[in-house]
């Protein structure tokens, strides 16, 4: 097996450039690449497009600011395209100033357009929003009988995730909950860079038991 | 005189006695959530976290906290024994697919045509629909969990949803502080009421049209 | 959580209904439910519809009867949808002679159609199989020019798996290039039997390991 | 004048070297997966298997087969160290997802077009695409491997495929046992010749349109 080049956060950082369509896992806080995310806001890149299941939650009071929460404070979104913007009233307010756009994407039609495009699939077909606003511009295909939305593929060119353990060939374990859009994430985009809380040999995870296969992985990053 | 107050214990108590054991259930944030602590004792329900979780646990004791275990809310949780994890994918996948008997969750609004409305008031809130759209669109079957009045003593079930709709047509039952009732053909049927609340304060208080169905009765 | 019935394989076999659509699991001799295929040639149930990947290594000389090759031969089958029959020399002749239809799917849609049909999809876009016979009938679809073909969902009626392990809850695990459809089948079929090589207490499968969730399961057998 | 000998080694050989470190790789079942002897030292590829495993070794040694652990073709085979396993949906998702690079396959014909047949002759042998059509609508490049003539004296390399598609314009490149072809614009375009071949020979035992490329050159 080929070994993936270990690099700093900074380096991984650097990697994303503006105008990138850039995926990061993680769910309300919970699996984020939380080191990368921070490199990101580090860099100053801006104008980058979003695609997460949030905006992270964001609590002055609480000093709660998590996800990608310290992104959208730094403005280094042009496009948010997400399933939730509740707990981060800093999203609300620069959609509502009309400083970024924000896309509400129902969470289960935004998993399988992020699995579509790591897939090589054009799209599927969900039910999921019919008659609602989310139909809005769709082509609604009828099948026996059911109404479903065309729903397409939403690739990216970065992404940064979260895994447990990567061994030194990129293959990746999660953990609980913390696996959530990581995996298809990994799928979906061009450059895949993962950060890791542990680094192990190759050889050392059970073949049957990762979760995603070495090939999707570009670059390693070791977790602070 | 009936003088309404707000109950939401009794909303989470009746709608705990709708599983049997081996159901999967999903249980929205916040008074949905509440469900969980009223399921009777000998019913075994499985809880779903559509962040990728099947058999969700209580809430940890303080300090045994484990930041990769959360619900979809982002709170810390447990997981019982013979539970697993999934990524998002597979999570709506279960939702979806339809292996999820019930899901159980908040509204803004509901009406008598099954529509619901929870996940934005234009040019006020977005919060974002999250997962709901997804849960209603396809849980076997959809209970909606609200306190019967707003504070303006309008009720929240409607004849039309004025709100943007979460989904068209997929609500099956609606719980409030005040009864139970079947939503179909064009209607809330009220199946079971809520003491002090009787079936005539109900249809009076509702903005939207009720029907009382034959066998309704007291819930206790 | 609630256990599942553990039952025969016989038990399990008396599910299966004329007229229904059965999955079976396994690729070429490799992770099938062996025990259940052979119930279900004794139980001599007829006008089926096979799902599968193939329908085995049927080789007389050699002694090699595997996957569904025993309920080919028994003609259990009016329709075969599968991916391969090539090893089977009693398929292809069932079809020349018009005994049983052979509907072929290239693999990687069959297991999309699979999964689209357990995930509540109506179906998915694949550019596999576009300026082929695979398209004569279905519909097209053009997304930044590129085409793609509309395949639809293939539920079943009774999925019949293999596992290597199966907690008594019917969460599963599977082994090697054993798992291949397995897992997608248990999400796609009313009634799911898994047949089992060892069944655990519940608690003895590490829930980040587990490949099948236990909701998924309805019945267990266990293998000879 | 030159007699035509099959020759499956020099194909095997001569696709080995498109490979580079780290490319992810399918190998077909029969000729193709003779290539696989060939991979230059220090190249490593990462062999895919469409039933679900990466990281494919060689075969096991007598005895030593799991009756769990199979190539596409239903034959024991050993997984190596870093390799690891998936199921079916996942697998076609890296295939058809152009997560591999190189998809080697053999033929019952390619014509000038890039499309190639391999699966059906009507009325005569069906034994189903299986995995073919996914893995060459889907990785990056299509390499067919072939000898050049049919026992008829016929070249596999065709105007236009008279058999029923496994893909339409997807292959880029054809190897055979008397030379390597890149397809595109309507011909293929002779890159390399194996001796005691030569271009000439080449052009007229090809039933196509054949372009000696300016470079081209005898690979050894």
């Amino acid at each position: 097996m080929i070994e993936k080049p270990v690099i700093s956060a900074a380096e991984a950082a650097a990697m994303v450039k503006p105008g990138h369509v850039v995926h990061i896992g993680g769910f309300l806080g919970c699996g984020n690449p939380d080191a990368l995310v921070a490199a990101l806001v580090d860099s100053g890149t801006k104008n980058l497009t979003l695609v997460c299941n949030d905006t992270g939650i964001y609590n002055e009071a609480k000093g709660i600011d998590n996800g990608p929460a310290p992104l959208i404070r730094a403005k280094a979104f042009k496009t948010i395209i997400v399933s939730h913007i509740g707990t981060n009233p800093e999203t609300q307010r620069q959609m509502n100033a009309g400083e970024s756009e924000v896309v509400l994407v129902p969470q289960g039609t935004l998993a399988e357009r992020i699995r579509a495009a790591g897939n090589g699939l054009g799209g599927i077909l969900t039910p999921t929003g019919v008659g609602t606003e989310v139909e809005e511009g769709k082509q609604k295909i009828t099948l026996k009988g059911k109404d479903f939305l065309l729903e397409v593929a939403l690739p990216g060119d970065v992404a940064l995730i979260k895994a447990k353990r990567a061994d030194k060939a990129g293959n990746l374990v999660y953990s609980k909950t913390a696996r959530n859009f990581n995996p298809i994430m990994a799928t979906a985009c061009q450059t895949v860079i993962v950060e890791a809380e542990e680094i192990v040999e190759i050889g050392e995870l059970d073949p049957d038991q990762v979760h995603t296969p070495s090939i999707f992985v570009d670059f390693i990053v070791q977790a602070e | 005189m009936i003088e309404y107050v707000e109950n939401k214990q009794i909303i989470a108590r009746r709608i705990a006695r709708f599983f049997k054991s081996g159901d999967v259930v999903n249980l929205g944030i916040g008074l949905p959530t509440m469900v969980g602590n009223f399921v009777p004792e000998g019913v075994t329900v499985i809880l779903q976290s559509e962040n990728g979780l099947m058999g969700l646990g209580p809430a940890p004791e303080k300090g045994h906290e484990d930041k990769d275990l959360t619900n979809a809310g982002g709170m810390p949780v447990t997981v019982l024994t013979g539970g697993c994890f999934f990524d998002s994918a597979t999570s709506f996948g279960i939702i979806r697919g339809g292996h999820v008997d019930f899901t159980v969750l908040g509204v803004l609004e509901v009406d008598q045509e099954g529509n619901l409305a929870n996940y934005k008031i234009p040019g006020k809130m977005v919060p974002g629909m999250g997962g709901a759209m997804d849960l209603v669109a396809g849980s076997k079957k959809v209970i909606t969990a609200t306190t019967h009045l707003e504070k303006s003593g309008t009720s929240k079930l409607r004849t039309r949803c004025a709100l943007p709709l979460t989904a068209a047509h997929e609500v099956d039952i609606v719980v409030t502080d005040v009864g139970y009732f079947d939503v179909h053909d064009g209607a809330f049927h009220l199946r079971e009421y809520f003491a002090p609340y009787t079936p005539e304060w109900i249809v009076e208080h509702t903005n939207a049209t009720v029907v009382v169905d034959p066998g309704c009765f007291e819930f206790a």
